[in-house]
């Protein structure tokens, strides 16, 4: 029984560092329908944004962790109007091109400037070691994650189903022009949603490091994780990344524990098995 | 007296590089209710896109009231007064019948939604289910009220009757003609049945393959038999 | 009256198509002359090329003319590559033709396989349905090392002489031969196909699967029937890959090779051979240079070439050039 | 005369609103019936129900005679059930000729051939030609359908499901966005529509649906409340009122 | 005349870091040794094999061979991309140095292949010995799933149970694990009272050595094993605090005391510019320069395969990592393997400390082919 809670709590923890990386990706592919291969690539930036900050110039984690998002969106937003503008609407292969040529870039520009080792983003005293569940011990850090992951998932459900940001933002998504025939100033919704998402992606990469540790080759190496979470979640729904990173984590986490030769399989037979089923997501968007 | 409401000067438009209009100038006083007409393909659409921002333009000039909108992004010519509602419907699919009405508020407070409901009383009905879920009389509606409720200095409908029930045609019209006679609503009307068109108009233009072939009131169009019999494609109007 | 020229205007359309087959059949072996020409000394590199443009053409099959969005077709490949690998090292079926029925076989089988699966769901799900495939295959090969190698690669594939005559050497002529002809040949019945009222059916199913039910077929038959198809081409060039280099690693049925295998595709244009076979062509040559030329930062200047191409050529190198010469010929007449 | 097509007690509901509330209707051979009714009245779903494009929460659908309430979509077009749609659902990068050849060629089981073009079958060839012609469609034959006029997209539409060879034909909405000009094309291919053929059309355009039907039903909230002639249709208070408004009063029907 | 060398390692991507560490290696040797050899210079041609991909790299080695007309071949730091060139070595009359390619096979698949890198045969064996002197009796051994994780399990598994240990359970984990906290849970609950680890170096090795820690592995006592590529130089600044104490078997550290290390140390810390990034690839590329120059001079700059390999067969230098020889029958590198525990310096930083010498071992790995 100690046994099954203890797996229980790792998974949770373990599903919710995914979501707070992956969840992002729901914003731009699910509501701006932009196959954007390179959110790990923005993640990556705000790792080493953050690792920079904290590690190099010593400042705290907070405020490390603020500069990372701010950072990463001033980073974002030339490659938005230059790059990603060009390629909102287009057929998904056409971005998917688009977003894996920006990855590379980013992947050898970072190898370039920061090396191809391991940086870390060293933690505040209070995030260290672990907490004691009365079972088990957990690592304070992931009992962050867990809350940021729970914060950033009520404020983005409040942001996209009822503000009137996000009606304009599906809007825009759903026709574009005749959006802007209503008067909705699709650039900037579009601008807005994406500088978000790369947030929200720096947000990810800073907090989940101590799990996926920052090096160029992240943008590559964790992109079909967080492709999977997010697409059998439903892309775009912001309950149904959720559930799906605590399935998906759960699984994996069970399947780890019981039989970690079969790990992989467990874990994709399990994303067949679900999508199979739910042919949408979990909570596919009806188009 | 108030600048005209719609001036268009010498405009030319087409899709990339396929020129589909061509040198077409007309304005509208204000409060004028104004009906295009033409034969298939003859780009009457293409006008009203054009109107509305949606397509290339090459030449010309168009202003709004006192604004000039020939530069202007789509968003913004809705900003200064325009409205459109599309042939195509275009009903946001995944947003409920209210958001798409919402987005159409153009910043009104929410309670003016209550405008459109009283206007189709079925949409009050379907309120909660998705814009792909309606019937496509119901999306017809939804497009028109949605517009009509950012209250629009011009309004552009292009064959807002299609697919309608006759009952409401003719409720939609009588709707039409009450916005357009309190005077602050100019209405630029694409209907393929000629007649519910020349009933409603006060002015008529025709198109021929993207230019200006006719002008005039119904009453002289209704007359003009070798006009309506070449422009038309239709024997006689009666 | 009216049929009849109805017939006569349709069959000078049907010899003009047949022209430009015949055009694009010379176009590949001319190419194949010059390659041999100018880069005697690097036939393995284009004998490799002959494989994966194979395996690109297998995937425009599928996502070009079906519509299916796939990010693991490399498992159709790899299955053919280990099917053949396997005939040879473990029941000593080392005659280069029989090992390619075999990975043809093999292409077949995991097509199918493939195709069931991920025909269950459309778009981002069923993208995420062939990642998941591949790593299945991809563990499953290596859970299954006494007979694939597992991770360390199955070697020791010993092709025989093709037709007894011809070895496979070091300089790899006689595979860069092979490879073509085989090349030539699957384009010849590819073109056929995609001809057929077969391939107009699978345009339609791409275009709206809801009105092909509409005219009373079974788009999921037809693209399963793809599926099978496609095994067939990429399990003939997995197998070409397994008997010109002799070895079969993991990484022929991993998800790298599936993206790498897309990005090509579209870099080429989708929906069109001409447009995976350029495709093929520009991306290897251009990772050829620039890896040769800076091994260790080549991989900006290909995101570069990748961004570029969307920039500047949005239909894919072959479908812009197609565009702008029907444009051209439009605006002559 | 027996019926080649029946409905019985057709019900469909979404979350709670019965859409198609137990809908009964039979046609034979050569039927010529006009489905009306308000908007959001079910005539779409009742289409959709009847071709397997949605399953009904109860009721019976035959063909012929046989049951085919659980056979899919498919196989309820290869026994003769076809319709065509209100929006059109045409293939944009497909020209009209490979439209109908396509469709000709599926009905005679040929369409999953691996070999052999359409433009070299002249039986296929002399078919297609026939069909587009009749609707007017000859010099768009080899354009591409993204490039012609809705109108003639909507004749595009009628062709395919022409090619068919249909039992029963549904037209749903077919004169919608064609232009008056236009709208005889329509009358003309279905006056010509072989005999036996049963049709069933959903239109809101009364003069169309006045020249075209013998008999006339009209559904409104899910039910049909009025079957029988045109005559008589406008005369009935309640068509009048849900439906018609003054246009009973022009006197078209007559 | 110019020799040319090609060299196909991963110099981009996922382990570039590796890759990077050949060159550097490879930079060193002939910055200290000149870049001739008697009259001949030498010429290094790199190429790039990302990620294992057997049939990229011969394509490769082909094209390096015939085009470039290379007269040696080198690098290789996946298993089956070396094993994919050895039938091209004869033909190609091209011997072939793998710098640090470590299963025990490939050097059986030709007579042509010398290796002056490591086995994990090589590395895994020793720290059994140094577990059970531990007074640990009960281990259990967790590796990553592929090629070397089996080799690395197997050799410690023999050893162990040759010294009168027992495994109480064998884990084999996916490569792509991200989260390592279900392993410890396992870990714990099998009872075990040390584990044994391998884990290809690289950012998994820092998910691990943290899930170690914070799951109180440590703190229970449950003592980790691990041959050093968990604690690879270049990943001890992330590994930081947690990986202090932590006990591995290698045949390299970086902070070997030896007059010939700190030479080294000092020419590829240049040649990579940031010395943090020095690891074990680097030493295996010196080497194998090392024995590619020996080559040379013993054909005189003839091509002749067979003449070279036999030239260094037996051939015995004092490397950076101590001394060595190549062992004549199989052609594999014979050194000590040293156990090691990770330290803090004066200067705060992280390093290998060399604690136990394991001397002269050769490749156990051999004789369990057989
Ligand atoms: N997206 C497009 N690209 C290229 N040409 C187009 C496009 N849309 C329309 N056209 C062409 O522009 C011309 C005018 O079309 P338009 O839709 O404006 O006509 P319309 O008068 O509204 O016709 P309808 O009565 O069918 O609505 C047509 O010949 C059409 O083929
Ligand atoms: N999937 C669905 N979910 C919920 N409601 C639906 C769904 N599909 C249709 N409806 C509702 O069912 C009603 C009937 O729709 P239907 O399309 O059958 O109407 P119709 O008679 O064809 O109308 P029109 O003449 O306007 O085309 C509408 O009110 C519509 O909103
Ligand atoms: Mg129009
Ligand atoms: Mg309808």
């Amino acid at each position: 029984m100690q046994t099954v809670f203890s797996i229980a709590v790792d998974a949770l923890a373990y599903g919710m560092v995914l979501f707070v990386i992956s969840i992002g990706l729901s914003v731009t592919m699910g509501l701006m329908r932009v196959v954007n291969l390179a959110h790990g690539a923005f993640a990556m930036i705000g790792g080493y944004i953050a690792s920079y900050a904290a590690r190099d110039m010593g400042l705290g984690y907070g405020i490390a962790l603020m500069i990372a998002v701010f950072g990463t969106i001033l980073i974002a937003i030339p490659i938005e109007r230059l790059l990603y503008r060009r390629i909102y609407g287009a057929p998904e292969l056409t971005q998917v091109l688009m977003t894996i040529g920006i990855t590379f870039c980013i992947i050898g520009i970072a190898n370039y400037v920061f090396g191809p080792t391991l940086k870390t983003i060293p933690l505040p005293p209070e995030l260290q070691g672990s907490v004691d569940l009365g079972f088990r011990s957990i690592a304070t850090h992931r009992i962050f994650a867990i809350l940021c992951g729970l914060a950033v998932a009520a404020a983005l459900w409040y942001l996209i189903e009822k503000t009137a940001f996000g009606v304009k933002l599906r809007a825009a998504v759903d026709d574009a022009a005749m959006a802007a025939a209503l008067g909705v100033r699709t650039e900037v919704v579009y601008a807005v949603s994406f500088a978000v998402a790369v947030g929200l992606a720096a947000l990810g990469g800073v907090v989940g490091a101590e799990l996926l540790p920052v090096e160029p080759y992240y943008a590559l190496r964790y992109m079909v994780t967080f492709l999977v979470v997010v697409s059998v979640g439903g892309a775009g729904s912001i309950p149904g990344a959720l559930v799906a990173c605590l399935l998906l984590g759960g699984i994996d986490t069970a399947g780890r524990y019981l039989v970690p030769e079969f790990g992989e399989f467990f874990f994709y037979l399990a994303v067949i098995a679900i999508v199979c089923v739910f042919p949408r997501g979990l909570a596919g968007r009806t188009r | 007296m108030p600048a005209t409401p719609l001036e268009v000067e010498n405009l030319s438009a087409g899709y990339g590089p396929t020129r589909v209009l061509e040198g077409i100038s007309f304005s509208v006083p204000a409060g004028a209710r104004l009906a295009v007409l033409g034969r298939n393909g003859m780009g009457k659409t293409t006008l009203l896109a054009t109107l509305a921002g949606q397509t290339r333009r090459y030449e010309g000039r168009i202003r709004i009231g006192e604004t000039d909108v020939t530069a202007l992004p789509s968003a913004s010519r809705a900003l200064s007064g325009l409205g459109f509602v599309p042939q195509a419907r275009c009903i946001f699919p995944t947003l409920t019948v209210e958001e798409n009405l919402f987005v159409g508020l153009k910043g009104r407070p929410k309670s003016a939604l209550q405008e459109a409901y009283d206007m189709f009383p079925r949409l009050h009905e379907r309120r909660r289910n998705l814009g792909s879920q309606l019937s496509g009389g119901e999306q017809q509606m939804l497009s028109t009220a949605r517009s009509i409720l950012g209250r629009p200095s011009v309004l552009l409908l292009d064959e807002p009757l299609e697919g309608l029930a006759p009952v409401i045609c003719e409720e939609l019209m009588k709707v039409f003609a009450e916005l357009a006679r309190t005077g602050d609503m100019t209405i630029v009307l694409v209907e393929q049945r000629i007649q519910s068109a020349l009933d409603f108009a006060d002015h008529v233009i025709v198109l021929e393959r993207g230019r200006l072939a006719w002008t005039g009131t119904p009453e002289k169009l209704s007359q003009d038999h070798t006009a309506v019999e070449r422009l038309l494609g239709v024997g006689s109007l009666h | 009256m009216a049929t009849m020229n109805e017939t006569l205007a349709a069959a000078r359309g049907n010899r003009r198509k047949l022209g430009r087959d015949l055009a694009g059949l010379s176009a590949i072996l001319a190419l194949a002359v010059v390659g041999y020409l100018l880069f005697p000394n690097n036939l393995a590199l284009l004998t490799r090329m002959t494989a994966i443009a194979l395996l690109v053409l297998s995937l425009d099959l599928v996502t070009g003319y079906c519509g299916v969005a796939t990010l693991g077709h490399a498992a159709l490949f790899g299955t053919g590559a280990y099917a053949a690998g396997i005939a040879a090292v473990r029941f000593g079926i080392t005659d280069p033709l029989l090992m390619l029925v075999c990975g043809i076989f093999g292409g077949v089988v995991a097509g199918l396989l493939c195709g069931v699966v991920i025909l269950r769901a459309h778009g981002l799900p069923q993208l995420v349905l062939s990642i998941a495939l591949i790593h299945l295959f991809h563990e499953f090969a290596n859970k299954a090392s006494s007979w694939t190698g597992g991770s360390d690669g199955l070697a020791g594939i010993a092709p025989e002489p093709l037709l007894g005559l011809f070895a496979f050497d070091l300089w790899g002529r006689t595979a860069y031969v092979f490879g073509i002809v085989l090349l030539a040949v699957v384009f010849t019945i590819l073109r056929v196909v995609v001809r057929s009222p077969f391939g107009m059916l699978c345009r339609g199913i791409k275009e709206d699967p809801i009105r092909i039910r509409a005219m009373g077929a079974s788009p999921k038959v037809a693209l399963v029937k793809m599926y099978m198809i496609s095994g067939a081409v990429a399990g003939a060039g997995g197998a070409l890959n397994a008997i010109s280099t002799q070895v079969v690693g993991l990484d022929s049925l991993s998800f790298t090779l599936s993206a790498e295998s897309l990005v090509m595709l579209v870099l080429g244009g989708t929906g069109s051979l001409f447009g995976a076979l350029t495709g093929t062509i520009v991306f290897m040559f251009f990772e050829d240079i620039v890896s040769a030329a800076n091994p260790f930062h080549w991989l900006t200047m290909v995101g570069a070439l990748l961004i570029a191409v969307v920039l500047f050529a949005p239909k894919g190198l072959y479908g812009t050039i197609a565009a702008v010469a029907t444009r051209w010929r439009e605006a002559r007449r | 005369m027996s019926a080649i097509f029946e409905v019985r007690n057709l019900k469909r509901s979404f979350g709670g609103l019965a859409v198609t509330n137990d809908v009964s209707l039979a046609m034979a051979p050569g039927d010529r019936v006009a489905l009306i009714g308000p908007n959001g009245a079910g005539k779409t779903t009742f289409v959709n129900l009847v071709t397997g494009n949605l399953t009904p929460d109860s009721g019976e659908v035959r063909i012929g005679g046989e049951d085919i309430t659980r056979v899919k979509a498919i196989g309820r077009v290869r026994r003769g059930l076809v319709r065509s749609f209100q929006v059109t659902r045409l293939f944009q990068d497909m020209t009209p000729a490979e439209h109908v050849a396509l469709a000709v060629l599926q009905r005679d089981g040929r369409a999953g051939r691996f070999f052999g073009n359409y433009l070299a079958m002249p039986e296929v060839m002399a078919e297609v030609g026939d069909l587009i012609g009749k609707l007017g469609l000859r010099d768009q034959m080899h354009r591409r359908v993204r490039e012609i006029a809705y109108g003639q997209q909507r004749l595009l539409e009628i062709a395919v499901a022409l090619a068919l060879k249909p039992r029963v034909l549904l037209l749903d909405e077919p004169a919608a966005g064609v232009p008056q000009s236009d709208t005889g094309r329509i009358e003309q291919a279905l006056a010509d529509l072989p005999p036996d053929l049963a049709v069933l059309m959903i239109e809101h355009d009364m003069d169309l649906v006045f020249r075209f039907a013998r008999r006339v039903i009209v559904l409104a909230a899910g039910t049909i409340i009025f079957d029988g002639s045109p005559s008589d249709v406008t005369k009935d208070p309640r068509v009048r009122e849900a439906y018609l408004g003054s246009y009973a009063n022009a006197g078209h029907a007559a | 005349d110019t020799i040319k060398v090609g060299v196909i390692g991963p110099f981009s991507g996922p382990f570039a870091l590796q890759g990077k560490n050949f060159k550097a290696g490879i930079d060193a040797y002939m910055a200290l040794n000149g870049s001739k050899v008697g009259d001949d210079d030498v010429e290094v041609i790199y190429r790039d094999v990302p990620q294992a991909d057997p049939a990229q790299s011969k394509a490769l080695a082909q094209e390096l061979v015939v085009k470039e007309g290379v007269q040696y071949l080198a690098g290789f730091y996946f298993t089956p991309d070396a094993m994919a060139v050895t039938p091209l070595l004869e033909q190609g009359n091209v011997p072939l140095v793998i710098m640090n390619a470590a299963t025990s096979a490939i050097v059986t698949k030709s007579p042509l292949a010398v290796r002056t890198s490591f086995t994990l045969w090589q590395t895994s064996t020793p720290i059994a010995k140094v577990a059970k002197d531990a007074g640990v009796s009960k281990v259990i051994s967790v590796v990553s799933d592929y090629g070397p994780g089996v080799d690395a399990e197997n050799a410690f598994k023999k050893a162990y149970e040759a010294v009168g240990g027992e495994i109480v359970e064998a884990v084999r984990m996916p490569l792509a694990t991200n989260d390592f906290s279900p392993i410890m849970q396992r870990i714990k609950d099998s009872g075990a009272e040390g584990v044994f680890a391998f884990l290809p170096s690289g950012p998994t090795t820092l998910g691990f050595v943290k899930a170690y820690n914070e799951n109180r592995l440590k703190d229970a006592g449950i003592k980790l094993f691990a041959p050093g590529d968990l604690t690879q130089e270049s990943d001890l600044p992330a590994l930081g605090e947690a990986a202090l104490g932590l006990q591995t078997t290698f045949h390299y550290a970086v902070s070997h005391d030896s007059p010939e290390n700190k030479a080294f140390v000092e020419a590829a810390g240049k040649a990579i510019g940031n010395p943090a990034e020095l690891s074990f690839p680097a030493v295996g590329a010196y080497d194998g320069m090392h024995v590619i120059y020996k080559m040379i001079e013993a054909t005189g700059g003839e091509q002749d395969a067979q003449k070279a390999v036999d030239a260094v067969k037996g051939l015995s230098w004092t490397s950076p990592r101590g001394p060595v020889s190549i062992d004549p029958e199989s052609r594999h590198i014979i050194q000590n393997i040293y156990l090691r525990e990770v330290a803090k310096a004066d200067d705060g930083s992280y390093y290998n400390k060399e604690i136990q010498t394991f001397e002269k071992q050769g490749d156990p790995g051999l004789a369990a082919l057989k």
